[in-house]
């Protein structure tokens, strides 16, 4: 059903184009302004049936970027400048120049799974609700089909139906985490995207969620859009992953190439840092801490941290060019050795 | 033991003891209190009569005798708690022999209706407009609401009947300004009946609605603006959720939760009456006989009134802490 | 050989449910374990969510008494110490570090009154002295006062809280150090300058760590000795590498095969051999 | 504190208007020192006059200026009203908090004792103790009393505040970084209580001056001295309402709903500046 | 709809009653019971003889169930009563002799009840030798035994033997319904207590009121309704939902009078409308509290008071003066304020340095002055309707006299404050009741603001219900309150002075039977008081010896008399005419005094109201 509303043309264009996005947190208490430049200037498209995975540390603005995708911004967050285009099949949508159109298409087209997803559920009401409130209206379907629909949707997902009458503190932080993908993807969406869904999960509940996510993209041949700061994470499931430091896209390409040859200092880091089971040798922790996106350091952000770091670096912001199979923004982009 | 029968157990020992703590110093209180009961007796036998001053000392003397005040403090409240416990008040010291309990019968109904309904029409009134006004902070209409309300919410009782009496008791007189129901109706469940009760209630119960609607509007706005940025709220908004099932089923009926509470409480103590309301408007409740009692120090009747409204408020906290768990999912006892 | 702390069958049984549907739940079943004065060690608690990992580490830690067996420190029964003066005596020598570091200070209050409070109580120090001891304590964990003084947690990252929440529990001098998950709400770059720290502590400064964890990959990485937890069950115990290396039990290899290797190829195999496994139940 | 002060005026409407409102009822309620006639003196000018160049707010049927009664009756009626609050409020925090952070048998003495007061009626126990009382009862006994009866919704819910703080990790933390109890408590909990407390305070105030009315109404007031249950009392006796000197009442009510109007912006901005969350995002959270 | 379900408007008078806490009880001779103000006392029950507060002479008299008045024999031992005919229980049953000693047996064996103490010490055996004649044989010589049975404002009913001696416990009989004795029977109740409906018997010719009219009263029901708080109750009349009220402050009168006085009557025509009740508010003073018990004082404090501003503040002007101690109404004005007058004007008192003549005769030309330019026309010129509506004099404000009197008594003034002779500042707390009287808690705050300008800090205590217990103990310094109450229709003064003998007076803290609460103790005064004894109540030697005490009361100024007690009680002149005035005073007007059976009678339909 959904193939046949994609035309042929629109096959090859990406889904989601975002371009020169800039979002602000602008805070005034009191007479203490602060602008936190969470987003700053980030381009990045998204094709059809890919998995785009977004790393960094805390704090970087990964939820930020993300949540401005998704048209979810309340003060004090603001856009500052640059666009978000989605293009799904039949419909576009700008979602800066025209927002009430977004409304329609949000679970229709386009799903968010947030941060901490696993307390996003109405405490007071059971489980079964949530799914009536968010996807009942889209599916144009009678009740007891819906109902079927979902606890067919539910099976397939390996949960069992009976959690639709539960109360959301009845069931354990991962059952959570896999009932709200269910709630995300039982409209089938062409678009997900998706913050942390298995940070604070325990390993074994984190593989069965992520084989989750996998299985249902390639079933719907939908596009993910994903952050974690775990890197293994990434190595998993993403197809493509972008690096953010500091607001901004420092690296992006395909996964493999990003583990194998990273380009940018930071990203070698993260990839260095991860302790492999078996493996006792010392790890070096980055120095330095993370940098203060209400006044950050000038031009290339990472260089106070930056072990390649040279005089430029201090005074000129490296800008986001491409390379043989992705992007990278340093001004001494593949100097790096991966230990 | 399991853990619930346990709670339960001390849950209800603690209710006893609220109980018993409450009742206690009520008693102490009202056995401090100057007004001797006898005195009030022969006063109001002797004010206007011309009765010479040897009768009136046996006179003193026999109604002593009668009241049954005679005793040590001590006898007295060990008495006091054998007849509560049998739910007997004793006979009214000012109505004279009327058990104080029939009295208080009397009374509960009247009380029981107005304050009951206004109470809930004030709790749903006040709680309705303090969640729209937190959920839809920028809605003209809502914000004129809510500064009427803030303003109407300082204004004594009192002078919120009074200036309803006059408005419409005189200067659009559509409405009874005193009593229960019409005169020379006898209670019945016919329509002139049910009618009449109705008119006669409205001004009081306008009263109450109009003074108590504030202290409602404003927790339950303040409960509402904290809730509409908790992580479901905002969700179900970037879910696409129709506002009104966010107002209703995300947001107030969260809200609305410790406000359960608030209302039990209210209901209990609709057994003390509303004193200053049913003094306006002559309402036979028991606010009304509870200040009588007073005047005339009936301590019998005083106690019974204080006494069934503290069991009421008690029975009230207890109860609320046992559904609990039924009305918030999320609440386990033990 | 002395025993620094030793708990013996120690089980911890919660109460729960609603309203009509009441249960017990058995958080920790008979755990006995010992830790040694005389060698110091960084001892592992693996085991999934709510294996009751964070139990016995504040049954350890004295929040909650065992429902039955029991816990000595130094001898000592934790559950036993009533008089706020033991209970300083014992805080002195047994401290903890929590899991989330931006939860674990008031952000109303600045950074150096936890330090500080410390000093005082147990070190009775004030004013330079404390100033002093609080300077060495932060020197261990590569910081110092001058650099905490006055500010608040937000001002700070998560790693630098999390070392400064050690350098405030290594004020007394403590023996045992409980630390339950201090990494996984740190983000991968600063885990490590955690995770090597304690390290640190017990090769330079003497201290036992207990590190409860569900990240078998720093577990790994750094323990001495680790127990693995089913439902409540210690199902595994022994030489860190030794077990990890080699699990006994269906549910520790489980474990370990859970974890991902930081190489796409290969942890893709792993999810992949993760889904098929789960389609063939 | 003069800084904050300062940043709330400039920084914030709310927090301006409040300002100005409570600040004007405040200067007037002041200048009852300044009066021309001592407050309780009566028949001194014509009575029954309407509101006139002359007098701003009229006469009362006892030949005093509504203005300079009202005056002096603000002032006592807030003295009364706020020494209520304070009391309760000292009340309901140690209660609240200790009860809510010691727990297990504490908690369950303080609260056995905090729902004994709640079933407690109000009104009948103030009539009594007025009772018992009599002449001994003056307006700080009767302050007292309030306050014993008027705190302990409010320590409910500031047990509530602490109890979810009592288990968050930073409580846990200062217990093993050796602070006491009160330290806990004062430094790192009443923080998170102070919203509470102003919030409820503005409440109280009301009840307390909705007692002291009341218990004019019922004829127990000092008639000594000059309070806003006092006015509506003598107003009461005088039938105002009825004769149509309705300046004697309306007046008083406006200023206590410009009070109280003033205070609850007060509330309210002054609540968004010390609470822990709005405070957070000015640090920089 | 009618205002009263199924009662013509038309055909009820609706008068103010009481909010009743016990709807259900009707037992008039239970404690307490025999003070109701329901209707029940004045509208179904009866006695031998009846007063008219407001008559003088012998129309005040009225012979209810007696046939003529009381027969005493030579030493006022025994007491015969001669019986009415014809007269029956609104059941059927006959009214005779043997209802009378069966009331009379029955309270005495039965402690508590209402008039068991008086009867239990005075009635030694009481007889009836045939069905029309009682006998009472007296314990001890007593001249004024029938005041028993004779009702200003209420007295010893006789009850229904046929009811009560099936009773096993008569005081706790509810005696629901009642049966009655007069014109008028219960109709119906609201259990709630806030109206009582009493209907004209069938057979009301055979009452004792009935045999006297010649036509069927038109007042076919008459309601007592309690009426809400005074603001509702002006509300109410002025919507023509309640015809008689009680009681209310003088600013609600005068609303009634501006807003509704096409429709409405007043006891005078015009200001100062109200009733002057036969009872006496005063200054007093507790004479066991010093320095009250020093004459001198008592006239100090007198002679600062300015009394036209208590009489404006008090009742704004509407107040019936009084300098004698006893209410200037009824027949105290000829039979004493007239007569008085010359006395009062000669009196001299002592101040210690000279002799001043404190007697003010023009009060009542200077109030009517003060009031004036309010009520204009209102006020007439002639000074003898002025003395009728304002009294006839008062004391004159004398600071001067009052600063020697008390220098006489040892005071000293030190700056603007009064000390004491042991040296300690002379303040009074000036006890009132409260809101329960509001014109007399006026009164207090402006004396007592008057004394204070002088030098004697005075603070206004209010006692609200536990008044009548303070004084009884003698708990307070100085009060305003009564201690005077007369009959007002006959000039015997034994109504309240038989109880200011020195006998009676207790220790301070023990409770002072009613009326001389001030603990008054003056040899003269029990004098007088033996001597009344004496003397039948209807000898004209009563008068003179009433002279006496005033004139004894004067010069001691035991307590300072202000005023009478002015009720203010509007009718509503819609549906019915013909209330009783001061210029026609046929009955007492209010609806707590059980003459007011007299009233109901008496009205007759507006033929303009309103047909329902
Ligand atoms: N509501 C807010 N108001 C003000 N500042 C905010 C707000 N939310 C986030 N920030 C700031 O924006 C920056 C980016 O935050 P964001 O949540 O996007 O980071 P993140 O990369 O998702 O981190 P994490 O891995 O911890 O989720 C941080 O400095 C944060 O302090
Ligand atoms: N106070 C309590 N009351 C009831 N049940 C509890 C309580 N504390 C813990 N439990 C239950 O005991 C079990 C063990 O919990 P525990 O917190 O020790 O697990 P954990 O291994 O630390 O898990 P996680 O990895 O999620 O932190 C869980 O099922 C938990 O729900
Ligand atoms: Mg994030
Ligand atoms: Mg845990």
């Amino acid at each position: 059903m959904l193939a046949a509303t994609i035309d042929a043309p629109t096959r090859t264009r990406p889904v989601l184009e975002v371009e020169n996005l800039k979002a602000y947190y602008q805070m005034n208490y009191f007479g203490v302004s602060r602008e936190v430049r969470a987003v700053d200037d980030v381009t990045l498209t998204i094709n059809r049936n890919e998995i785009y995975g977004i790393a960094g540390e805390s704090s970087s603005g990964k939820s930020t970027l993300i949540k401005t995708i998704a048209g979810a911004i309340t003060p004090p967050l603001r856009v500052v400048s640059g666009s978000v285009k989605f293009d799904f099949g039949g419909s576009q949508l700008d979602v800066y120049a025209r927002p009430k159109a977004m409304k329609a298409a949000r679970w229709r087209h386009l799903s968010y799974i947030m941060q901490g997803s696993m307390n996003v559920l109405n405490p007071v009401r059971k489980v079964r609700h949530a799914f009536d409130d968010f996807a009942f209206r889209h599916m144009g379907l009678s009740p007891a089909q819906f109902r079927s629909r979902v606890e067919g949707h539910l099976k397939r997902l390996g949960l069992d139906p009976r959690v639709l009458e539960s109360y959301p503190h009845q069931l354990s932080g991962g059952m959570r985490q896999r009932l709200t993908i269910a709630l995300a993807t039982v409209c089938e969406p062409e678009f997900i995207i998706a913050d942390e869904p298995t940070t604070a999960l325990d390993v074994l509940v984190q593989q069965d969620v992520l084989a989750l996510i996998k299985d249902v993209q390639q079933r719907l041949g939908s596009s993910v859009v994903f952050v974690t700061h775990d890197m293994t994470v990434h190595a998993a499931i993403a197809d493509r992953i972008g690096i953010v430091y500091a607001g901004r896209l420092v690296e992006e390409g395909p996964t493999d190439d990003a583990f194998a040859r990273p380009q940018h200092p930071y990203t070698a880091h993260l990839i260095s840092s991860l302790p492999r089971l078996g493996d006792v040798s010392r790890r070096k922790a980055l120095p330095g801490k993370p940098p203060n996106l209400s006044d950050p350091p000038s031009g290339c952000r990472f260089h106070p941290r930056c072990p390649l770091a040279i005089d430029r670096c201090k005074v000129e912001n490296p800008p986001l060019v491409s390379r043989a199979t992705g992007r990278v923004a340093c001004w001494r982009a593949g100097e790096v050795e991966v230990a | 033991m399991d853990g619930f029968a346990k709670y339960l157990v001390r849950r209800f020992f603690q209710f006893i003891l609220v109980v018993f703590l409450g009742v206690s110093l009520t008693f102490l209180i009202t056995n401090l209190s100057p007004v001797d009961p006898v005195e009030q007796t022969v006063s109001l036998m002797t004010n206007f009569g011309a009765t010479d001053p040897r009768s009136v000392e046996l006179m003193r003397e026999a109604l002593a005798e009668l009241y049954g005040l005679q005793g040590s403090f001590l006898d007295q409240y060990l008495s006091f708690w054998g007849r509560v416990v049998r739910g007997d008040f004793g006979p009214s010291l000012s109505s004279f022999p009327t058990p104080v309990m029939s009295l208080i019968m009397g009374a509960l109904p009247w009380t029981i209706g107005l304050l009951t309904l206004a109470v809930v029409i004030t709790w749903i009134l006040g709680n309705l407009l303090g969640a729209l006004a937190g959920y839809f902070r920028s809605n003209l209409m809502l914000k004129l609401a809510g500064a009427t309300v803030m303003a109407l919410h300082p204004v004594p009782a009192y002078i919120l009947g009074l200036v309803l009496l006059l408005i419409f008791g005189y200067a659009w007189p559509v409405l009874p300004i005193s009593g229960g129901a019409q005169m020379n109706l006898q209670p019945s469940l016919t329509f002139d009946y049910i009618r009449s009760l109705i008119l006669h209630g409205t001004l009081p119960a306008m009263t109450l609605v109009l003074a108590g609607i504030g202290g409602w509007f404003i927790s339950m706005r303040s409960l509402v603006s904290n809730i509409v940025t908790d992580d479901h709220v905002v969700y179900a908004e970037l879910g696409g959720v129709s506002s009104s099932k966010i107002f209703s089923q995300y947001v107030a009926r969260n809200a609305l939760l410790p406000q359960v509470t608030g209302l039990a409480l209210s209901l209990g103590s609709v057994f003390g009456g509303a004193v200053i309301t049913e003094f306006l408007f002559n309402y036979p409740g028991m606010g009304r006989l509870l200040v009588q009692g007073i005047y005339r120090g009936d301590y019998s009747l005083v106690l019974g009134v204080t006494t069934m409204s503290i069991i009421a408020v008690a029975i009230a906290v207890f109860v609320i802490d046992l559904i609990y768990p039924l009305i918030d999912p999320r609440v386990r006892l033990g | 050989m002395s025993v620094l702390l030793e708990l013996q069958s120690v089980t911890k049984t919660f109460s729960i449910g609603g309203f009509f549907d009441r249960s017990k739940l058995q958080a920790v079943k008979g755990a006995t374990f010992a830790l040694d004065d005389t060698r110091p060690e960084i001892f592992t608690i693996v085991g999934e969510s709510g294996s009751g990992k964070t139990t016995i580490a504040r049954m350890i830690l004295g929040n909650e008494t065992p429902t039955t067996g029991t816990i000595r420190f130094m001898g000592e029964d934790v559950s036993q110490l009533r008089s706020r003066r033991r209970r300083l005596a014992f805080m002195a020598r047994v401290q903890p570090i929590f899991q989330n570091p931006f939860e674990a200070f008031n952000p109303l209050t600045t950074l150096d009154y936890y330090l500080y409070s410390t000093a005082r109580r147990f070190l009775g120090v004030r004013g330079a002295a404390a100033d002093e001891a609080l300077d060495k304590a932060l020197n261990h964990v590569g910081l110092s006062l001058a650099e905490v003084k006055g500010r608040y947690s937000h001002e700070l990252s998560g790693g630098q809280l999390q070392r400064i929440a050690v350098a405030r529990a290594l004020i007394p001098g403590p023996k045992l150090i409980v630390a339950d998950e201090p990494v996984s709400m740190v983000d991968a770059s600063l885990r490590m300058s955690i995770v090597n720290l304690f390290r640190t502590l017990r090769d330079d400064l003497g201290v036992s760590i207990i590190y409860i964890t569900h990240d078998l990959a720093t577990a790994y990485y750094i323990s001495d000795r680790v127990i693995i937890m089913h439902k409540g069950d210690v199902i595994e115990a022994g030489e860190a590498r030794a077990v990890l290396d080699n699990p006994q039990q269906a549910y520790s290899l489980a474990l370990k095969n859970a974890v991902l290797p930081p190489d796409p190829t290969a942890a893709r195999l792993a999810l992949e051999r993760r889904r098929s496994a789960v389609s063939a139940v | 504190m003069f800084k904050i002060l300062r940043d709330l005026l400039r920084y914030n409407v709310e927090f301006l208007i409040g300002f100005v409102l409570t600040a004007g009822i405040f200067l007037f309620a002041l200048a009852h020192f300044f009066a021309p006639y001592p407050d309780t003196a009566i028949y001194l000018l014509p009575p029954d006059m309407p509101p006139s160049p002359e007098y701003w707010l009229g006469t009362t049927s006892r030949g005093q200026d509504v203005l300079w009664q009202m005056s002096s009756a603000i002032w006592n009626t807030m003295t009364f009203g706020l020494t209520v609050t304070v009391l309760s409020r000292l009340l309901a925090v140690t209660v609240g908090m200790v009860s809510g952070y010691l727990g297990g048998k504490w908690d369950e003495a303080l609260m056995t004792v905090n729902d004994t007061l709640i079933a407690l009626p109000n009104i009948p126990i103030l009539l009594l103790v007025y009772f018992v009382m009599r002449d001994q009862m003056n307006w700080p006994v009767l302050a007292l009393t309030a306050a014993l009866l008027g705190w302990n919704h409010d320590a409910r819910l500031i047990r509530s505040v602490v109890l979810s703080l009592r288990h968050r990790e930073f409580t846990r933390h200062a217990v093993f970084a050796g602070m006491s109890v009160p330290q806990i408590l004062i430094r790192q909990h009443l923080p998170y209580v102070m919203p509470v407390v102003f919030f409820t305070a503005m409440n109280n105030l009301i009840w307390a001056i909705g007692l002291e009315v009341t218990l004019s109404v019922l004829g127990f007031s000092d008639i000594n001295r000059p309070t806003i249950g006092g006015m509506i009392y003598w107003a009461n006796q005088h039938q105002a309402i009825i004769a149509g000197i309705w300046w004697w009442i309306a007046f008083p009510i406006i200023a206590i709903v410009i009070l109280f109007l003033g205070l609850f912006l007060l509330a309210i901005s002054v609540n968004e500046y010390i609470d822990p969350r709005s405070r957070l995002s000015r640090m920089g959270g | 709809q009618d205002f009263i379900a199924g009662i013509p408007r038309n055909e009820a008078l609706i008068i103010q009653g009481p909010a009743a806490q016990n709807a259900e009880w009707f037992n008039l001779w239970a404690p307490g019971g025999g003070a109701s103000n329901n209707g029940l006392q004045q509208l179904t029950a009866d006695t031998f003889w009846f007063i008219n507060p407001e008559g003088t002479g012998d129309s005040a008299w009225t012979n209810a169930l007696a046939a003529d008045r009381p027969q005493y024999n030579e030493d006022f031992t025994q007491m015969t009563v001669k019986l009415k005919e014809g007269i029956y229980w609104s059941d059927g049953v006959e009214f005779t002799a043997d209802d009378v000693v069966f009331t009379v047996e029955t309270q005495i064996a039965n402690p508590g009840m209402g008039w068991s103490a008086p009867f239990t010490v005075n009635v030694e055996s009481v007889e009836a030798p045939d069905p029309r004649t009682v006998v009472f044989n007296l314990n001890a010589p007593n001249s004024r035994f029938h005041t028993l049975f004779t009702v200003r404002w209420n007295a010893a009913w006789i009850m229904p033997k046929h009811v009560f001696e099936g009773v096993e416990d008569p005081l706790a009989f509810n005696n629901n319904p009642p049966v009655s004795l007069s014109a008028y029977v219960l109709h119906s109740y609201d259990t709630a207590g806030n109206w009582v409906i009493w209907k004209l018997r069938d057979d009301w010719e055979r009452t004792s009121i009935g045999q006297e009219l010649e036509e069927a009263p038109q007042v076919k029901y008459v309601v007592y309704r309690n009426a809400g708080n005074p603001d509702a109750r002006v509300i109410e009349q002025m919507n023509h939902n309640l015809d008689v009220i009680n009681d209310i402050a003088p600013e609600g009168m005068f609303t009634i009078a501006r807003q509704a006085g096409a429709n409405s009557a007043y006891w005078f025509d015009g200001f100062p409308f109200a009733h002057p009740d036969p009872t006496l508010p005063s200054v007093l003073f507790n004479h066991q509290v010093e320095p009250f018990e020093n004459r001198d004082v008592r006239w100090a404090l007198a002679l600062l008071i300015d009394i036209r501003a208590v009489a404006m503040g008090s009742y704004r002007g509407a107040a019936n003066l009084a300098a004698l101690s006893t209410p200037p109404t009824g027949t105290a004005i000829v039979d004493y304020y007239e007569p008085m007058q010359q006395w009062l004007t000669d009196f001299e008192l002592d101040t210690g340095s000279r002799s001043i003549r404190p007697y003010d005769p023009t009060t009542a030309d200077q109030i009517a002055a003060l009031v004036r330019p309010q009520w204009g026309d209102d006020i007439p010129d002639d000074p003898d309707l002025l003395k009728r509506m304002f009294g006839f004099g008062w004391w004159k404000q004398d600071i001067q006299a009052a600063t020697e009197l008390l220098q006489k008594a040892g005071f000293t003034k030190q700056g603007n404050q009064w000390m004491k002779p042991d040296g300690t500042p002379f303040t009074i707390r000036l006890m009132v009741e409260g809101d329960n009287i509001p014109t007399l808690a006026r009164a207090g705050t402006i004396i007592a603001q008057q004394w204070s300008m002088e030098g004697i800090q005075t603070t206004v205590d209010v006692a609200g219900p536990t008044n009548g217990q303070r004084l009884g103990a003698g708990d307070f310094e100085a009060a305003i309150y009564w201690t005077v109450e007369t009959w007002g229709g006959h000039p015997d003064l034994s109504f309240f002075l038989e109880s200011y003998h020195s006998d009676f007076i207790k220790p301070l803290g023990e409770v002072q039977p009613p009326r001389n609460l001030q603990r008054w103790q003056d040899e003269r005064l029990d004098a007088i008081i033996e001597t009344n004894r004496t003397v039948a109540f209807d000898d004209p030697k009563v008068a003179e010896l009433g002279i006496e005490y005033l004139q004894l009361a004067v010069e001691e100024m035991p307590f300072i008399p202000l005023m009478a007690y002015n009720k203010f009680a509007p009718f509503d002149t819609t549906y019915w005419t013909g209330y009783p005035s001061a210029a026609n005073p046929y009955a007492a007007s209010g609806p707590f005094w059980s003459n007011l059976r007299y009233m109901i009678v008496a009205l007759e339909a507006n033929p303009n109201a309103p047909q329902s």
